[in-house]
């Protein structure tokens, strides 16, 4: 019985994570990035590939984080030059671009077949049996530094310059300041907390393959921010239970309820997470558990 | 030589021409106006001369250096600062904040020094407020220092934003419009601040649609009429430019 | 590669092409007018090869009635999502648009999928072969597309250029703001644009489906492609939405007799890159201001 | 029901709640007698949508077949049906969630081998048996514990099955077309292999991405190679945009291509004319057996259509199992049950047709080897399955079985 609550605390924490990196990037920033699967990706299958050729995974993770955050760099130099919705289709492509790179390099990723057998975080450190639970605590632990470590970066003059740009790009200009300078650190940031939390899934399932690196997980970590509520950490965290919560809480709907097929449950599963995203951005803009309005950009 | 120099500038958007062939200058320490109706081309040029529209042809030259192909952060960071004519505070910011982010090349703007060098910026940032609480004193917005910018009233966003260009320490600044939509009894402490500054030494550029403010406050003036400079001079010359009077059809003036 | 076969491949992306300039049309014009990308393109045009196949098993074989009965239903879901959602945002950011295009596209998709399943369906046409010119090979079944295609494209591009509503939409779609100070009343123009978009989602997906098959993620697989077509074109134009997907498609299908097909999707994201590189305003876009 | 972590207890408590209301539901159930938890794990959504509903409803006929005949060695079988979405990280919570809050003690019916990839370690910590169709070679060295059993023949079987066919029936010119997925690609690769180690050429080898609207131009790069067969390696919906193109461009070729794809679906998708003489290879059942008959006959009464190959072999895993259980007897543990899965599909014993029927005679002592709806069910050391291979061409829109090829690993 644990065991399961373990599995969905630990999927909600690597969606947490994704979340937070988003929300530096969206929430604070302001930056539309559709391509956050792709940093997530970059982060998997670094952190697997070096740990199968026998890297430490304390080092492949960290190789990881840094791998996604650089692949951030051109991105958000090309990106950046042009308006929030220019980001949006190039992250996007751009996650595409990766997944379909891992499909076909077969030399590097065995493409579709996936790489099996990636080392466990923790094992032969402690009993299997425990080993759940000890990735759990260390995402608990990563989570904590990452919030932290975010909080530090908002309330810094870093942190007050991006607010501002959020607010007004073309007075941040005019105050000498290179706002793609800023947004570039900022998307490398998140796209390095993405790629982290890539690394950790990778040693927690031990079976990658490019076809869970869809755009559909971009867009529930965005679902996410949004029901949670933008620009808070606390909506963040919320959003995300929720939003897990719910995906993980309907399967029991399928137990209770016998009468319906399993495709229409399945529709109706996406039919309503779709519509909590119409009804919260038309009528609760600030998010479920946000505080402050929703600013215009 | 002058400090800005704007020479033959022209610019376009789609088939209109905007400015054609524009030359403009403002000498070290100088307080010039620029008027002009509606869709004369103030504020693009404006936006020529800080790089927020590429110019067609012609070339700007700031203190010697010929800064037309710079981006608009570069130029501000030579010197060359603009305010907008409506105003662009950071409205879900403070007004402190709003001072504190316009002070330029802080230590804690870079990530690493959030790491390396906590001490340091903790220090940079009490100069700063230190420095920010004395501008907005000078500007007389000591008392709404924690008041959300986009609460001020227009008047108030236009002290901050000039506030704002205080803090980067620029050698000229161009006000767009610094009167509009203000009360008449900040208008009088607005001029006021703008004298003050330039007898500091701070090259003044300002466009204006209150000629008679304008004319009191400046001692040189361009008259822009369709994209073209039709007049220059001292402001009693320029009003008595035939062109002038035409452009305005004797309405304002 | 001998000319045939390029030639095949460039025949190919033309009808590919005109088929998702429809959709493309719907995206600009909507970035354009109601400044957004709409991320619910895609699954309007799964709504169109859906009632298409829907309308033709109610209302027996007539292949054109089915079409523009699937064109009337996603002009009235478009319109219906418009006055519901997209009305109610329009003050607000665009991202919040953005946002809430995927909320409709999910809703849109899952509607589907919970009436009609996950199975595939075909839409039914006649199968015929293709004229055999020396090789190359042109398809019956592709010139009714391209030439439905072309008609709905004539007909907007007579409305846009020369009625009223039309030049007021070109008008909107310029500046806002000046088209707000002229007195031009928004609300016919969101009303037509919407009722475009819609109808013209409908037929492109209508199309798509009677070329392949009808599956849920008909569309939605392809509103990436279509953006960059849009970008390449200059977003925001009409004709440049058009000749931008056109051409798009000429190079992914020319391109994949070189590079390989698996790498279609990475080529059409460095096209999109070198584009916003190089010319970011597109073929026929307007300049953007420099930032 | 303990709650130890402190951290995200909202998340907890959502599906907490709904994990004690489920509970509280079954409950009466459960108290009655004692009951055998099986889990379903299938592909609803995703990729896997044009089958994983129907194996889900071949699971369930299955499961009623047997509890309508009195349950195994006095068991019933309790069905709890998960959604993989064809997604392996989806699966993995879905399978924790079979295991461990419906204690399952089998999960049947998974179907794409990422999925089977993914769960297999939870499966193995958890001792539980899986059943799956996944055609991955990995699966047979990641079965550690020998609680897989692929009901589907690897890739590499039927990989090499195609190239027999191709040589049997005398083409010289090959090429191939497959689907980007693991399952495919291996298969063509092991076409590939199989072909040119016999010293011929494949002349086009051609992996193209799914869901696109047209794949015109991949084709005329097979077809510009002249090939007299195609090993076309697809599932149904790119297949028929496939032949519908290739039926267009008036090109004489044949397609070999696998059964579940190569059907009666397909002619119905595409016509008669389109789909004459395509050559159709899947793992041999199948019509002739007994089990196939009465098995396709429930299924059409329910789904109103033909059974596909996964379809059948679903059916067959249940049966399987409940055939194992039953001769592990009443009191047997997983480990017990796993260990009969062999005997009662092995040679040697009275050929059985259906649950019922070998039920009765295990009860007598005697040894039974089940002829499933989908193969005759024979499992090699690693849990895989060899089946003979039924090459079939379609005639006038139906299937029409021409001969038997036996099915080997490749050398």
């Amino acid at each position: 019985m644990e065991g399961y609550f373990i599995a969905i605390a630990i999927s909600v924490l690597v969606y947490l994570l994704m979340a937070s990196g988003l929300a530096l990037q969206y929430g604070f920033t302001g930056l539309v990035n559709f391509g956050h699967v792709g940093f997530f990706a970059i982060g998997s299958y670094a952190s697997a590939l070096l740990a199968l050729k026998g890297v430490p995974v304390p080092v492949s993770l960290a190789a990881a984080a840094l791998l996604a955050a650089l692949a951030a760099y051109p991105i958000g130099i090309i990106a950046l030059r042009l308006g929030g919705d220019y980001l949006a289709i190039v992250t996007l492509g751009f996650s595409e671009a990766v997944r379909m790179t891992l499909q076909t390099e077969e030399w590097l990723t065995r493409g579709m077949h996936g790489l099996p057998g990636i080392p466990r975080l923790f094992a032969g450190w402690v009993e299997p049996r425990y080993i759940d639970l000890c990735i759990l605590l260390l995402l608990v632990v990563v989570c904590v530094a990452v919030f932290f470590a975010i909080h530090q970066i908002i309330k810094s003059p870093f942190g007050r310059v991006i607010e501002a740009i959020r607010d007004n790009e073309v007075a941040v200009r005019a105050l000498g300041k290179n706002p793609a300078q800023f947004k570039t650190r900022s998307l490398m940031i998140g796209a390095g907390i993405a790629g982290l939390a890539g690394g950790l899934q990778a040693h927690y399932l031990t079976f990658i393959s490019p076809e869970q690196y869809v755009p559909l997980i971009t867009f529930y970590i965005w679902i996410a921010i949004v029901l949670g509520g933008v620009g808070s950490l606390r909506g963040v965290v919320m959003g995300t239970v929720l939003l897990v919560g719910f995906l993980e809480g309907s399967r029991f709907l399928r137990d209770i309820f016998t009468g319906i097929s399993e495709v229409q449950l399945a529709s109706v599963r996406i039919w309503i997470i779709g519509m909590a995203l119409i009804c919260v951005v038309l009528y609760r803009p600030q998010g479920l558990f946000g505080k402050s309005a929703e600013r215009k950009h | 030589m002058a400090l800005l120099s704007v020479t033959d500038i022209t610019a376009r958007f789609g088939g209109f021409k905007a400015l054609s062939s524009v030359s403009l200058e403002v000498g070290e320490g100088e307080l010039v106006g620029l008027i002009g109706t509606n869709g004369a081309g103030k504020s693009t040029l404006f936006s020529v001369a800080t790089g927020y529209i590429p110019a067609g042809s012609g070339s700007v030259v700031f203190r010697g250096e010929d800064i037309t192909e710079l981006a608009v952060h570069q130029r501000v960071r030579r010197g060359l600062a603009r305010t907008f004519q409506v105003p662009r505070e950071f409205s879900q910011m403070t007004v402190f904040d709003n001072m504190m982010v316009a002070a330029r090349d802080q230590r804690g703007e870079k990530l690493a020094n959030l790491l390396f060098a906590r001490g340091a910026i903790r220090e940079e940032e009490e100069r700063l407020a230190q420095r920010v609480r004395e501008v907005l004193a000078f500007l007389n917005l000591a008392r709404v220092t924690d008041e959300l910018a986009g609460k001020l009233s227009g008047g108030q966003k236009k002290l901050l934003e000039i506030g704002r260009l205080l803090m980067l320490e620029p050698s000229c600044i161009m006000l767009d419009e610094p009167f509009a939509g203000v009360n008449p009894v900040l208008i009088g402490q607005l001029c006021e601040r703008i004298v003050e500054l330039n007898r500091r030494g701070i090259a003044v550029l300002i466009i204006e649609h209150n000629l008679a403010e304008l004319a009191r406050l400046v001692p040189r003036l361009y008259a822009m009429d369709r994209g073209q400079v039709i007049a220059s001079g001292t402001p009693e010359a320029v009003l008595a430019d035939a062109g002038v009077r035409e452009a305005y059809m004797g309405g304002v003036i | 590669m001998d000319l045939i076969s390029i030639a095949n491949a460039v025949i190919n992306g033309v009808v590919i092409g005109m088929l998702l300039a429809l959709p493309a049309l719907a995206i600009t014009l909507v970035f354009g007018i109601a400044r957004f990308p709409n991320a619910a393109t895609g699954d309007y045009m799964t709504l169109g090869a859906y009632t298409t196949m829907a309308s033709q098993l109610v209302l027996g074989g007539s292949i054109v009635a089915a079409v523009l009965a699937a064109m009337t239903a996603t002009a009235a879901i478009s319109l219906l999502m418009y006055f519901w959602v997209f009305r109610a945002l329009s003050e607000r950011s665009h991202v919040s648009r953005l946002i809430a295009s995927i909320g409709v596209a999910f809703a849109v998709r899952s509607t589907i999928t919970f009436f009609a399943g996950q199975d595939q369906y075909v839409i039914d046409v006649p199968l015929v072969r293709a004229w055999n010119f020396g090789g190359l090979r042109i398809l019956p079944t592709d010139l009714y597309i391209v030439g439905a295609a072309l008609t709905a494209l004539f007909v907007v591009f007579f409305i846009m250029y020369l009625t009223p509503t039309g030049r007021r939409m070109r008008a909107i779609a310029d500046s806002a703001e000046l088209a707000a100070a002229s007195g031009i009343r928004a609300r016919r123009v969101m009303i037509f644009l919407w009722t475009i978009a819609g109808a013209f989602c409908g037929l492109g997906g209508a199309l798509l489906g009677i070329k392949a098959v009808v599956l849920p993620e008909l569309g939605w697989e392809l509103l990436m492609p279509m953006f960059a077509g849009v970008i390449l074109g200059g977003i925001g134009s009409p004709v440049g939405a058009v000749l931008g997907i056109v051409t798009f498609s000429i190079a992914q299908e020319v391109a994949s007799l070189y590079v390989g097909p698996a790498y279609k999707i990475v080529l059409a994201f460095f096209i999109l890159l070198v584009v916003l590189l190089l010319r970011p305003q597109g073929m026929l876009g307007r300049p953007i201001a420099a930032r | 029901m303990r709650q130890p972590y402190d951290l995200s207890r909202r998340g907890f408590l959502i599906s907490g709640t709904a994990a004690a209301t489920l509970g509280a539901l079954q409950a009466p159930v459960l108290a009655q007698e004692k009951v055998f938890r099986l889990g379903a794990l299938n592909s609803i959504t995703g990729i896997g949508g044009p089958y994983g509903p129907y194996m889900l409803e071949a699971i369930k006929i299955a499961v009623n077949e047997v509890n309508e005949a009195g349950g195994a060695a006095g068991r019933k079988f309790q069905l709890f049906a998960e959604d993989d979405q064809t997604k392996p990280e989806a699966a993995v919570l879905a399978v924790k969630k079979l295991v461990e809050i419906n204690k399952v003690e089998a999960v049947v019916g998974i179907w794409p081998s990422s999925v089977g990839l993914a769960t297999m370690p939870i499966t193995n910590d958890a001792n539980v048996i899986t059943m799956n169709t996944c055609g991955a070679p990995e699966m047979l060295t990641e079965n550690k514990k020998g609680l897989a059993w692929m009901f589907q023949a690897s890739n590499a079987i039927f990989g090499n099955a195609f190239a027999e066919v191709a040589r049997q029936r005398g083409f010289k010119r090959p090429a191939v077309m497959a689907f980007n997925n693991s399952t495919f690609v291996g298969q063509a690769n092991y076409f590939k292999n199989a072909w040119e180690s016999g010293g011929g050429k494949v002349e086009a080898f051609v992996i193209y991405e799914p869901n696109q609207s047209s794949y015109r131009t991949e084709l005329a790069r097979v077809l510009a190679t002249k090939p007299d067969v195609i090993s076309l390696s697809a599932y149904r919906p790119d297949a028929t945009i496939i032949l519908k193109e290739w039926f267009q461009t008036g090109q004489d070729c044949k397609f070999i291509m696998p059964g579940w794809t190569a059907n009666e679906d397909l002619v119905k998708a595409l016509g008669k004319e389109a789909t004459e003489g395509l050559i159709s290879i899947s793992n041999v059942a199948a019509d002739k057996h007994e089990a196939y008959k009465r098995f396709a006959a429930a299924f059409r009464k329910v789904a109103k259509r033909e059974p596909d190959i996964f379809a059948a072999q679903s059916y067959d895993m249940v049966i399987t199992l409940a055939l194992a259980l039953e001769a592990a007897g009443p009191q047997a543990d997983v480990a017990g049950v796993n260990g009969k899965i062999r005997s009662v599909t092995g040679v040697g014993g009275t050929r059985v047709n259906g649950f019922a029927e070998g039920r009765d005679l295990l009860r007598k002592g005697e040894k039974v080897d089940y002829e499933g709806a989908s193969s005759r069910l024979d499992f090699g050391k690693h849990g895989e399955t060899v089946p003979d291979f039924g090459v079939s061409d379609i005639r006038d829109g139906k299937l029409v079985l021409k001969e038997t090829i036996p099915g080997k690993l490749p050398a």
